[in-house]
């Protein structure tokens, strides 16, 4: 019949046909596609930023949940796409609280692992070996060093222009207190008892006594010590003779929890009022009854309701602690401030773009609260503090927050 | 009967060797002396004994195998009195005493011993009070001698006893060997006083560069020409 | 050519109740030697100490090359020329044999700090006389061969004899030798005995004072001896009025054999 | 208000005593300042702390005294056997001993931070009142037991040194070991003997200062140089000297610190030391013995 | 060579020149300080301080402070170099203490403990300090082969004996304790200008004792032996940063194996890794004479 075989021969034609025509198509398809995935492939490649911690050293219990926290961040960053694509990876580092340590860590991320840009230690030691160096350098470094001398220049108050601060500054937690104890508590005489060798205590007890100074109050003793001292029962016994009605602990938990006791050896009575560094475990390593405390505090963090709960129970369970810690949500901020000017820049690994778009950081998502930065002092303008005290079973209880 | 038996012994200081391979017998109840001139290994060998350097070769005391720990030679009765006093400055006359004793336990013994070293050294007793390190040089070797004595030792090393000594305290010194000797004590004694040494010993060896190079009576050494050379700087003819 | 050189008088000192020095006067003069004997703890050596300035003496006068040096510090005797040997060796462990030489002569070494730090050409020259002068010292002692040894690792008797040529070193117009027999056998003390000589030949100026219990070096050497007791001078005059003297045979002696 | 300072001043000096004594048997014996005795004193501190919360009720505080004294036994010979038998056999100068302690020191403040943070943990108190009262004073009941504490721990030492047997021997080791082996003593024992002295008043000492300013690595060091200097200052080879200077210590700091400032205090502090020392080389209880020849 | 790199290579460099100097006072003459970071701190803050106040360029205020340092070393020197030694040690952690203390209190000027920063840059701060590190190892090592060395040790042996050799001891201690704060000082102004900012906490006794480690380290009678160890030891946390075992980063160990190290060098070579060898070049001579004579040997043949 020779039929099939016409046929098949037909169809071998249009198979040969359509066949040099999918090739064609094939291989337009494949080199466009190859042109994409050369650019993907481009933008593949992880952004890398720094982070300088005190994972060992005197400040290890903060440093080490700060480091948790931007790592943490940057995991769920990349777990939901990263930034346009392009994943993120972060190198921490440990400064020991050394400004040496600290110099050589930010050296090596800055010249070795060309980083694009830093999260900051909680203290401001380290972090202020870098003032002149990310300038220049243009790297910028976002952190929760809370003193202003980190990001201003205390002489003309000018900003530091690579250095950005993620929290309240020490300053406006002070004033936080201040405000709290004068206004709703109807508080005017003060006292304070800190630790002068201590950057963190000096940088709230000050300018606390400015802010009652200059809203009419009245600092009636400023007692100070030093690391090297264990006893503040002279220090103690002058404020009870001056008779505040509340006194400012602004120290580390340790040597606020010592004041706390001396304070109360001595038969003071009053308010006391604290610094954040008096939440949990404080009443854990006081010996004298708790009453009539009231401190600050950055995030309400065991408040199911709140924001930040899920990422303090998941610190809490990730490092096996029983108290939260404000320091896992600093990590994150610092994270959110930076990575939010990473996602607007053009190229987010260059340096003065990225100072650029900090500067305009406006209604940032944080781990609670948004977060937007003043371009004149490079600190947030729009975060308060809660104040919290302890209830009678010593849990953490939120009383107010404080708006700035 | 030997008291103690030594037999191959040697002692290295660091790599060099500065006793080698010695073999020395002491007799029970006897003075031995050991002579010799400057480094040439007598401190050396007490000190072997003592345990207080690192040492080869086999110590027999009575029989059996001398330990190598020195407070435990102590315990067993060998006693050494050091070269260059070495008293406990710091410490009074009386307390140094009574560390002599530190291995008797008995305190009525103690005191009795105490007694008698005051008695053998007046001095001492006036000086019982004195830090130690403040005694004048002879005063601080008498110490040192009563402190040996004070251990009950039944083999007595004296290194040097009468360096810095006064010669009337020297021939009190040497009188005062003889009467250790008479109580049953063996002696073991290294002295530059070669004639004085010799003469009141029962058995002496002349050590140079860390060898044995003679041994006798003390009489033979002393009638030695070769020994009245070296270590009397006399001739035979002028001891006699 | 006897210029005095050195003098005490009526030198005391007590150490609590025990009086370790009293009234002790004596003289000497350049170029002689003179001993002193005496029975253990009668205050020879707290004599040199006083002599040296070691100790403060609680009475008299000490009179050194013309000068009161009463009030005088160690240092400064030292430098004034007084040399000294102590009983128990104390050379520096950490030097060697010829930089312990060295040393006496380092405290007028000409040289300041400042050309030290800088190794400036005078130094140079300073350290090649210092050094020439402590190995001709040591040459002297026939010691040369140990210039560049440890002091530890000699034995005592070579230790002895390098505190000597560290103390002759800086030319001192008055050498202390406190004991400088004792460990030495008979054969190496008649060897010290010519050495003294040998020393007292080279240096003519040299007044040497010598504490010592061989009583066969004392008596050759010495012109002159003073026999203490309790800190009192019981005998002084020549070897032969000392010799039999029944006092000093009776306190220090003894029968001699 | 003298009064309510002076009762301050002699409490603090008592904690100062404490720690002083514990430094100045080893310094005086062994003739080292022991740096590492503030990290053995923290490192109890950590162990009685965890031993009183093991239990559920807490076991009596006698018991944690006494445990944490056994401990400061055990760490002290550990930290002998590592650091300083060998230097003792190979004869070493007292400066290897001193620097081997500045080692542990940082040693042991390194292991505590890295394994418990650096955060305090309070100590449950143990006196149902912190404070009583006599007429309008206020007294710290903590205090007057360290007070007592260290009077007897005191008076036993220097008892034990310079009545006994072994004080004896103690001291000869200090002056030459060589030759006290010569003596029969085994000196190696001994110095054993006197790193456990100084363990066991880490051990005391490491609960009450758990207890007086909670628990954290640098509890023991930050009050050492106190203790450093009270031992110095008192004299050198006396332990009773330590504890006069310890408790002069406290109440000077204190009314300097009341009438003048803590910053303040710091400075006049050492100008004091600095002119005691010109006017009384020989500390608080030492004498001068000249030098011989 | 990155910034990194050279910041590191400053660093030793100051570490080394301050073990130098402990190396000619504890070393040489045997003062046992806790006390030379506070002059560092003097350095440091005397310089950048008056310079900013008075507004005079900070080398001749450098020159100021290390003349402060002086001074103040020879107040402290006069009293306490007359007494035994342990009151040294002690008298120099109480003014280290006291230097920290004042920073606090002149709060106004240093600016207390948040610290003293905008420190001016200087561009060839790696060239300085390796200039001043060689000019101070001449120095020191100059010092130990001459006659001040050699004073130095006898005192350290037997102060007595020195004295009966006309040596003065007590001046000689204060000179060589003074030369030793001066230098200190001198490390202390550079390193403000390596961190450009200066806080009170890096002067405390710990950094003085951590001169006093390496210095014992390397070997108490050995100049290269400081050196080294001090090179070394510094490094050694920075190497250390990198290095991961099973699993875990040695970032927060870096102290304990520090430590460790430490003890194992005390325990097994106590005199230090050197002793009291120095490290000389003349190996380095021997070999290449011994190249220019097989050279001239094989010539000959040839002939
Ligand atoms: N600790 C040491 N280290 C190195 N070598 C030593 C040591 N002690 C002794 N020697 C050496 O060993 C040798 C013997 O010394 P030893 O002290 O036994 O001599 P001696 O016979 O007692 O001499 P003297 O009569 O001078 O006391 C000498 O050459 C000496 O230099
Ligand atoms: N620093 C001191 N403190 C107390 N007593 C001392 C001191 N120095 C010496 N003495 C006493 O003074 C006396 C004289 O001592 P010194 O050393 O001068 O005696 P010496 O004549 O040298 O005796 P020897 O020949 O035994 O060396 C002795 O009894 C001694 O105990
Ligand atoms: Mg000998
Ligand atoms: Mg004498």
């Amino acid at each position: 019949q020779g039929e099939p075989a016409e046929v098949a021969e037909e169809v071998e034609e249009v198979a040969e046909e359509v066949g040099e025509e999918a090739e064609e198509v094939a291989e337009e398809v494949a080199e466009e596609v190859e042109e994409v995935v050369e650019e993907e492939v481009e933008d593949l490649e992880p952004i890398v930023i720094g982070s300088i911690q005190d994972l060992s050293g005197p400040a290890s219990i903060p440093g080490q949940a700060n480091a948790w926290g931007a790592e943490y961040a940057v995991q769920v960053i990349n777990e939901n796409g990263g930034i346009n694509g392009r994943m993120l990876e972060i190198i921490t580092l440990d400064c020991k609280n050394d400004l040496n340590e600290g110099i050589n860590a930010y050296r090596k991320l800055v010249d070795e692992h060309e980083v694009t840009a830093i999260i900051g230690p909680p203290l401001s030691n380290p972090a202020s070996g870098w003032v002149e160096l990310s300038e220049e350098d243009q790297v910028p470094i976002v952190g929760h060093f809370m003193d202003e001398v980190c990001t201003t220049d205390p002489d003309t108050g000018e900003a530091y222009p690579y250095m950005f601060l993620a929290e309240p500054s020490c300053s406006s937690q002070s004033f936080a207190i201040a405000k709290f104890a004068m206004e709703e508590l109807g508080l005017t005489k003060f006292a304070t008892l800190y630790n002068t060798g201590n950057a963190f205590a000096v940088a709230h007890a000050k300018p606390f006594m400015e802010y009652v100074v200059d809203n009419g109050g009245e600092v009636v003793g400023e007692e100070t010590f030093t690391w090297a001292d264990t006893d503040y029962s002279a220090q103690a016994l002058k404020i009870v003779q001056a008779a505040p009605e509340a006194v400012f602990l602004s120290d580390y938990v340790n040597q606020a929890a010592l004041a706390y006791d001396f304070l109360r050896d001595a038969g003071y009575e009053g308010v006391i009022l604290g610094a954040n560094t008096l939440a949990l475990p404080f009443p854990d390593l006081v010996k004298n009854e708790v009453y009539d405390l009231y401190y600050l505090q950055n995030y309400d963090m065991l408040n199911p309701e709140a924001g930040g709960y899920e990422l303090f129970t998941t610190h809490m369970e990730d490092v096996g602690t029983d108290y939260p810690k404000s320091n896992a949500g600093f990590g994150w901020d610092a994270v959110q401030v930076l990575v939010a000017a990473m996602r607007k820049a053009e190229d987010p690994t260059n340096g003065p773009e990225l100072r650029d778009l900090l500067e305009q950081t406006d209604g940032v998502e944080l781990a609670e609260r948004t977060i937007t930065i003043d371009p004149a002092t490079h600190r947030p303008s729009n975060m308060g503090m809660y104040i919290a005290d302890y209830d009678e079973n010593m849990q953490i209880r939120i009383l107010t927050y404080i708006e700035p | 009967m030997n008291i103690l038996d030594i037999t191959g012994l040697r002692v290295w200081y660091d790599k060099i060797e500065a006793i080698h391979c010695v073999d020395l017998k002491f007799e029970e109840g006897k003075i031995t002396a050991i002579i010799g001139s400057n480094g040439a290994g007598k401190t050396t060998i007490i000190n072997a004994i003592s345990g207080m350097v690192k040492r080869d070769g086999q110590l027999f005391y009575k029989g059996k195998l001398l330990t190598d720990k020195s407070h435990k030679v102590v315990r067993e009765g060998i006693i050494q009195v050091p070269e260059g006093r070495r008293v406990f400055a710091g410490l009074t006359t009386e307390e140094n005493l009574l560390l002599g004793a530190y291995s008797l336990e008995n305190r009525k013994e103690i005191s009795g011993l105490l007694q008698q070293q005051y008695a053998l050294f007046p001095r001492l007793e006036e000086r019982k009070k004195q830090d130690a390190g403040t005694l004048s040089g002879g005063e601080q070797q008498m110490l040192a001698i009563a402190r040996g004595l004070m251990a009950k030792p039944q083999v007595l090393m004296l290194d040097e006893p009468s360096l810095g000594l006064a010669p009337i305290i020297t021939n009190d010194v040497f009188n005062k060997i003889t009467t250790i000797r008479e109580q049953g004590i063996t002696v073991i004694l290294v002295e530059q006083n070669a004639k004085k040494s010799l003469s009141i010993c029962d058995h002496a060896y002349v050590i140079e560069n860390g060898h044995v190079v003679m041994e006798g009576s003390g009489d033979e050494l002393l009638h030695n020409e070769k020994v009245a050379h070296a270590y009397l700087s006399t001739t035979v003819d002028e001891i006699e | 050519m006897t210029e005095q050189i050195l003098k005490t008088h009526n030198l005391s000192k007590a150490f609590g109740g025990v009086c370790a020095v009293k009234d002790f006067n004596m003289e000497i003069n350049a170029g002689r030697i003179r001993g002193i004997i005496g029975p253990n703890g009668a205050g020879k050596t707290t004599i040199f100490n006083l002599l040296s300035r070691i100790y403060k003496e609680d009475e008299g006068t000490i009179e050194f090359a013309g000068q009161d040096v009463t009030s005088k510090s160690q240092i400064e005797v030292a430098r004034m020329g007084l040399s000294r040997t102590f009983q128990n060796t104390r050379l520096f462990v950490g030097l060697n044999v010829l930089d312990n030489v060295k040393v006496a002569l380092d405290h007028d070494g000409k040289y300041s700090l400042f050309s030290a730090l800088f190794k400036l050409p005078f130094r140079n020259k300073q350290e090649r006389m210092i050094k020439e002068k402590a190995m001709s010292c040591l040459e002297l002692l026939n010691l040369d061969e140990f210039a560049k040894l440890s002091p530890s690792n000699l034995s005592y008797g070579y230790q002895r004899r390098v505190e000597i040529a560290r103390a002759l070193a800086n030319d001192p117009k008055v050498l202390m030798l406190d004991e400088p027999a004792a460990g030495l056998n008979p054969e190496e003390t008649s060897m010290l005995m010519d050495f003294i000589k040998d020393i007292q030949a080279k240096y003519p100026n040299l007044a040497i004072l010598v504490i010592e219990h061989r009583m066969e070096l004392i008596m050759n050497l010495c012109d002159h001896i003073y026999v203490q007791d309790s800190g009192l001078t019981i005998a002084e005059g020549t070897p032969a009025e000392i010799q039999s003297n029944p006092k000093v045979l009776a306190a220090y002696l003894g029968e001699e054999e | 208000m003298a009064l309510q300072l002076t009762i301050n001043g002699i409490s603090i000096g008592a904690i100062y005593a404490l720690i002083a004594v514990g430094f100045a048997v080893v310094f005086n014996i062994m003739r080292f300042s022991n740096f590492a005795h503030g990290g053995m004193i923290s490192a109890c501190a950590f162990i009685s702390f965890f031993f009183q919360r093991a239990f559920d009720p807490p076991p009596p505080f006698f018991v944690t005294v006494l445990f944490s004294a056994v401990c400061g036994m055990g760490i002290a010979l550990l930290i002998d056997t590592l650091g300083y038998r060998r230097i003792r056999l190979k004869n070493s100068p007292k400066i290897y001993y001193f620097l081997m302690s500045l080692t542990f020191a940082i040693l042991i403040e390194q292991i505590l931070t890295v394994f418990f943070g650096t955060d305090i943990y309070g100590f449950p108190s143990v006196f149902k009142s912190q404070t009583f009262e006599i007429g309008s004073m206020i007294f710290k009941t903590m205090n007057i037991v360290i007070l007592a504490v260290s009077v007897v721990i005191l008076v036993a030492l220097v008892w034990m040194i310079n009545k006994t047997k072994i004080g004896l021997a103690i001291r000869a080791v200090a002056i030459n070991a060589d030759t006290s082996r010569l003596m029969g003593i085994n000196s190696s024992v001994i110095v054993t003997v006197i790193f456990i002295i100084a363990g066991v008043l880490a051990g005391v000492s490491g609960v009450f200062l758990g207890v007086q300013y909670g628990v954290f690595p640098s509890v023991g060091p930050s009050m050492m140089l106190k203790g450093f200097i009270a031992s110095i200052i008192g004299g050198l080879g006396s332990l009773s000297g330590a504890i006069f200077a310890a408790l002069a210590l406290g109440l000077i700091e204190m009314f300097l610190t009341f009438f003048i400032g803590a910053t303040e205090a710091t400075v006049i502090l050492f100008g004091i030391m600095l002119a005691f020392l010109f006017i009384r080389p020989q500390g608080i209880m030492g004498i001068i013995v000249e030098d011989k020849a | 060579m990155s910034a990194y790199q050279t910041g590191l290579i400053v660093q030793i460099s100051i570490t080394i020149m301050t073990v130098v100097a402990v190396f000619a006072m504890t070393g040489l003459a045997g003062m046992f300080s806790l006390g030379q970071a506070a002059y560092m701190a003097v350095g440091a803050y005397v310089t950048f301080v008056l310079s900013r106040f008075l507004d005079i360029p900070y080398p001749i205020t450098g020159i100021i402070s290390i003349l402060i340092s002086i001074l103040l070393s020879w107040i402290i020197a006069v009293p306490t170099l007359k007494l035994r030694r342990d009151y040294f040690a002690l008298i120099t952690v109480g003014f280290s203490q006291m230097i920290l203390a004042l920073v606090l209190l002149f709060e106004d000027f240093t600016r207390g403990s948040i610290g003293f920063s905008k420190i001016p840059r200087m561009d060839n701060l790696l060239l300085v300090s390796l200039v001043g590190l060689a000019l101070i190892i001449f120095w020191i090592r100059n010092l130990k082969y001459s006659r001040f060395g050699r004073m130095c040790i006898a005192l350290k042996n037997d102060e007595i004996a020195a004295r009966s050799f006309g040596i003065d001891v007590y001046h000689l201690k204060i000179k060589i304790y003074v030369l030793a704060s001066a230098i200190a000082s001198f490390a202390g102004i550079l390193m403000a200008l390596r961190n450009r900012v200066i806080t009170p906490d890096s002067f405390g006794w710990a950094q003085s004792a951590e001169m006093q480690i390496f210095l014992f380290f390397g070997g108490t009678n050995s100049l290269t032996g400081a050196i080294l160890s001090a090179g070394g030891l510094k490094l050694l946390p920075e190497f250390v940063r990198d290095v991961t075992l099973f699993g875990v980063s040695m970032q927060e160990y870096r102290t304990i194996i520090y430590a460790i190290l430490i003890i194992i060098v005390i325990n097994f070579r106590p005199q230090g890794i050197l002793g009291e060898k120095e490290i000389n070049f003349k190996w380095l001579k021997n070999l290449y004479r011994r190249f220019k004579q097989s050279i001239l040997k094989k010539n000959e043949s040839y002939d």
